[in-house]
């Protein structure tokens, strides 16, 4: 549970950006990607290009990204029907059973690009997730007027999510810990049984998260807490950072243009 | 010991000397949950300033509800007053700067994500400006021996760490009295120890609710024995620990030596 | 968290990544998740007083937590809870649609699971949908005996999961990533079997909880975080679940051709590049740079559009908290 | 004591006696979380059947870790045997026959909404009659002296009582070999006595890790001592007792006398 966490202690030029322009520029970034039209390789790869400098200068393993980016997989594999729906020419022509697919060129360039522009954007997010820890990813929301009460209960869920992670965790290895069977014996009782139980556990859960909130409550009352939240500032927009954003934004219109007028 | 400057006078309280009185005063008070439960029974006792007292008596016995009425958590029926000032919604805030309370379980405690953050919600929320807030987080830091853990997330500490975290997110509030529920509990004897000596040292008014008789030996001169929401006895600790009878009718064991 | 998200990669949860729907489509569930967030935070201000924030924080680590648990079901998979329904009965459908942003939102944080432009599509199909039909099933039940009400729970478990089944394959669908053909009968497909485990769980959950504090779930409780309008919402969202579900799997062809009449099917399955696809800026005529025009044009509005939301929202929440001191 | 029949031969386990064979034999166990840090590094010990073993060591040991591997929880590198069988994939339903597993938390432990769901929950697990499930379950509520809290919600339970359901839990599974994490923490004086009868009246083997150091005079004749996931020392308890700059060394106390 806290392995996402191995890069954040790296003290690179992007781990000391201010948080709230990495946020931006994530943004931005992922924007760009979304809007580069299929098929303009130059522009994929200029950002990609851009990225992959970012991760140089985050000295994060480039490896490290990859397997997490593996949880665009699932999309992909229903984003494979675009190579047989998309009207161009054929390509290759397939003949699974009764059916006949078609796969076209125009499929084809569709496929990567939706590809590409995925990989570029999950890529982005692991960078940002990797060079800012959670609580200062917390202070850009704020800055950026994000709701407060909404900054604030996601302050708090990070704070319990490991508290409640471990929790369930416990809960489960107790269960295990008794998921006995004898010699020659079948066990596990019946589907409905098992559910029930895995529901109980939420139900136990969700009343100790319950009473936990009353706690916690009661420990801000004590420290003085009458509604508000209030939070030192450990960050400034420094000349750096916006020289940073500025170059950032100048590259993402860059891509743009090419991607629109290959010739220039 | 990893404490720092137990003796500076930078860890006494700083707000309002009282001149003498008590640093608390509490006089037949009574308390019920909302369910009918019936917590505290007429309690009533008064600690002198720098007093450290031990609040035992078995589960359920009340304890931890008496704590939570220090600062106005719980609001039973009776008279409270805390370094004078009768505990009532109007003084509240005041009284919660002077009434550090540490729970048993730190992960209640430590509700913000960085350590750093956690020591600095009290005085924040006391409306200290950003210099001075700075200042006292480091001196509660610097006292429970964790200057070193001020960007740390509260989550990856052990449990001794976190326990002293919890103390210093009371300590920077600077209060005239420490109200610690269980503070031994889970810790390794190495940590306890360690416990044991930064409590020593500190000058505060101390209550301090728990099931370690060791811990009242060393710590504490005087100890308050409560059983069904009532006070049974109160007296120096090394007296009642003599009375074997007293403490085995209401589930304590004398220290084993 | 992470081991589950490891252990489904082959299964088309309902995170959707980034790069697979088009901005027009992303642009427009952000808008539709905005309102219900803002609307939601000042509901749950006025229900929770100044308790609500550590509250809703944890009951949101909760839900995370919650999605861990797991049971066997059968052949090495395994059932698991998306927590959407259970919430919403649990806490009333504002303050879950809260939650379940916040989960999502620190899903997508932490883990890479969902975008952060497709997370508005992702709020609605697991949150917001989720909570209406979560809530309107169960607060429609609430007359009948606890057996009942947990059979109707265990229907609106699986019916929000299939909901959010069938949002997630329009979206992917009308952004022009998937054909419906493949990706309705995929997504409806897995879910109908993942849903058992959500019903399973959630059910009995709710059973634990009814013998151990059924003060949470009283009548007086349940109707206290909503009125009856969630019935009739839920109970729309239901209907057009139940029909449309098999109607689409059934005939993906037909539903294509309706939309292709209605007319929005190219609204989002032109490239992703083009906010608002055939429009083009009329003087500059079918030009590149007409093109980024109106999307510079779409974007700023929709930017515009954000930022007052966020305006409104903001300006209430921190106001009259005190008052809930003791 | 509340504790029915301790002499009961129904406390025996009753499934596949290994003739002789030590009851647990680890060599050479290595284990690091997935974050990369080494938690067990080349432990080896064997444990007698009926011995009764003491493991002991500061915070972040690898104590809990330990008991995770008796039976498969967490799977290491090295050889493992319970009862004779190598721990192993396919072996492990057996095998959690054979251990019953006491965690620190009860709550942890008391997944089911009343007493009586959970104790049942084992056998119902392991396939057996309903008959028999029931005749398993007032067994184990017996033994802990817990017989008239079946129909008892779990959660509504104090410390101590959760504490001995989570026992219960574990012998209507009749296991061979009891392996306990801190069974004492958090329960008042009273309870923690009780406790302590309890164990020393069960026959089977036990492994119990602690931080209760007059628990472990009490109760063990045999102490592992752990740090650092490594086995520092091993050997009878009233001789390590004795080696205070050992215990000094590992961030443990000698028992206060
Ligand atoms: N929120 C609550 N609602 C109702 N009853 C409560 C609540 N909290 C505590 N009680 C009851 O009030 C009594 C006193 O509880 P309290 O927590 O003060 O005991 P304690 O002395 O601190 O015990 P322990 O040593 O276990 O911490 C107990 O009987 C307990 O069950
Ligand atoms: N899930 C986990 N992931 C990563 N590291 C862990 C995990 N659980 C424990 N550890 C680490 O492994 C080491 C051994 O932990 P373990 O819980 O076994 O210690 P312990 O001896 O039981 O300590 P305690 O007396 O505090 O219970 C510690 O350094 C701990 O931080
Ligand atoms: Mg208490
Ligand atoms: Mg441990």
């Amino acid at each position: 549970m806290q392995s996402f966490e191995r890069y954040q202690t790296g003290n690179s030029f992007l781990h000391r950006l201010a948080p709230r322009v990495k946020v931006v520029m994530t943004a931005l970034f992922i924007l760009s990607a979304l809007l580069i039209p299929d098929g303009a390789w130059t522009a994929f790869l200029l950002s990609l290009m851009m990225l992959l400098v970012l991760i140089r200068i985050a000295a994060a393993p480039i490896g490290m990204a990859f397997k997490r980016s593996l949880v665009i997989l699932p999309f992909t594999l229903t984003a494979f029907s675009v190579l047989f729906v998309t009207p161009g020419a054929p390509l290759i022509v397939l003949h699974p059973g009764p059916w006949t697919l078609t796969m076209t060129d125009a499929g084809v360039i569709r496929f990567a690009s939706i590809l590409a522009r995925s990989l570029l954007a999950v890529k982005i997010a692991i960078l940002l997730t990797a060079t800012t820890p959670f609580p200062d990813l917390l202070h850009a929301f704020r800055h950026l007027h994000l709701p407060r009460t909404l900054v604030s209960i996601l302050a708090f869920m990070y704070r319990y999510l490991f508290v409640l992670g471990d929790e369930a965790t416990r809960l489960m290895r107790a269960r295990q810990a008794r998921s006995a069977r004898l010699p020659g014996r079948s066990g596990g009782a019946n589907l409905m049984w098992r559910g029930k139980v895995a529901g109980g556990m939420a139900g136990q859960l969700f009343l100790r998260s319950l009473e936990r909130g009353e706690r916690v409550h009661q420990a801000m009352l004590a420290r003085g807490y009458r509604g508000h939240i209030y939070t030192l500032n450990p960050h400034v927009v420094t000349r750096r950072d916006w020289l940073f954003a500025a170059a950032g934004v100048f590259l993402l219109l860059l891509i743009q243009l090419i991607a629109r007028f290959p010739l220039l | 010991m990893p404490v720092t400057h137990p003796q500076d006078h930078t860890a006494r309280p700083t707000s309002s000397r009282t001149a003498a009185g008590p640093a608390l005063a509490i006089s037949n008070l009574t308390f019920a949950y909302p369910d009918g439960r019936e917590a505290l029974r007429a309690v009533s006792f008064t600690v002198q300033p720098g007093e450290k007292v031990a609040l035992v008596g078995p589960n359920g016995a009340g304890k931890s509800t008496l704590l939570l009425h220090f600062n106005g958590i719980l609001q039973g029926q009776g008279e409270m007053r805390v370094m004078g000032k009768s505990v009532m919604k109007a003084n509240l805030p005041e009284i919660r700067a002077q009434v550090g309370m540490v729970f048993q379980n730190p992960d209640d405690q430590l509700f913000s994500p960085t350590v750093y953050e956690d020591v600095a919600f009290g005085p924040l929320h006391m409306g200290l400006d950003e210099p001075e807030v700075r200042r006292r987080v480091a001196e509660a830091l610097a006292l429970v021996g964790m200057s070193d853990y001020a960007e740390r997330l509260s989550y990856h500490l052990s449990m001794g760490e976190k326990k002293r975290i919890a103390i210093a997110t009371a300590l920077s509030m600077r209060p005239h009295i420490l109200a610690l529920d269980e503070p031994s509990a889970g810790l390794d004897p190495r940590a306890r120890r360690r416990l044991i000596g930064l409590l020593q040292e500190l000058p505060q008014t101390q209550i301090i609710a728990t099931h370690d008789m060791l811990l009242v030996r060393e710590l504490c001169s005087r100890m308050v024995l409560m059983d069904e929401g009532r006070i049974i006895a109160d007296g120096p600790a090394h007296r009642l620990f003599e009375d074997q009878a007293l403490l085995e009718a209401h589930g304590l064991e004398r220290p084993a030596c | 968290m992470i081991p589950i998200s490891l252990n489904t990669w082959l299964i088309p949860q309902l995170h959707i990544p980034d790069g697979f729907l088009s901005l027009a489509v992303s642009l427009f569930f952000w808008l539709i998740a905005i309102i219900f967030i803002a609307i939601a935070a000042r509901k749950v201000q006025q229900d929770f007083d100044d308790r609500r924030t550590p509250l809703m924080g944890i009951l949101a680590a909760f839900i995370f937590a919650a999605q861990m648990l797991n049971f066997p079901i059968a052949g090495g998979t395994s059932g698991h809870l998306l927590g959407g329904a259970l919430a919403a009965i649990l806490l009333g459908p504002w303050a879950a649609i809260l939650v379940m942003a916040a989960v999502i939102g620190a899903q997508a944080l932490l883990f890479q699971d969902g975008g952060f432009l497709a997370m508005g599509a992702n709020i609605f199909n697991m949150g917001i949908l989720t909570a209406l039909i979560g809530f309107g099933l169960y607060r429609g039940a609430l007359r009948g005996a606890k057996r009942f009400k947990l059979i109707i729970a265990a229907i609106a478990a699986w019916l929000s999961v299939m909901a959010g089944a069938l949002s997630t394959s329009l979206q992917l669908w009308l952004s022009g990533t998937a054909s419906l053909q493949v990706v309705m009968p995929a997504m409806l497909g897995v879910h109908a079997f993942i849903g058992v485990g959500e019903a399973l769980i959630t059910v009995g959950a709710l059973a634990f909880i009814f013998k151990t504090r059924p003060d949470l779930l009283s009548a007086g409780e349940v109707r206290g975080r909503g009125g009856r309008g969630w019935i009739a919402a839920g109970g729309i969202i239901t209907l057009l679940t139940v029909l449309l579900a098999p109607l689409a799997s059934a005939n993906p062809d037909g539903l294509e051709r309706v939309a292709e009449k209605l007319g929005f099917i190219n609204a989002g399955r032109g490239a992703p590049y083009q906010i608002f696809p055939d429009y083009t800026i009329p003087l500059l005529g079918e030009t590149p740079l007409s093109t980024i025009l109106a999307g510079a044009i779409g974007a700023l509005a929709a930017g515009v559009i954000v930022v007052l939301a966020m305006r409104l929202l903001r300006q209430r929440p921190d106001q009259s908290l005190s008052a809930g001191d003791q």
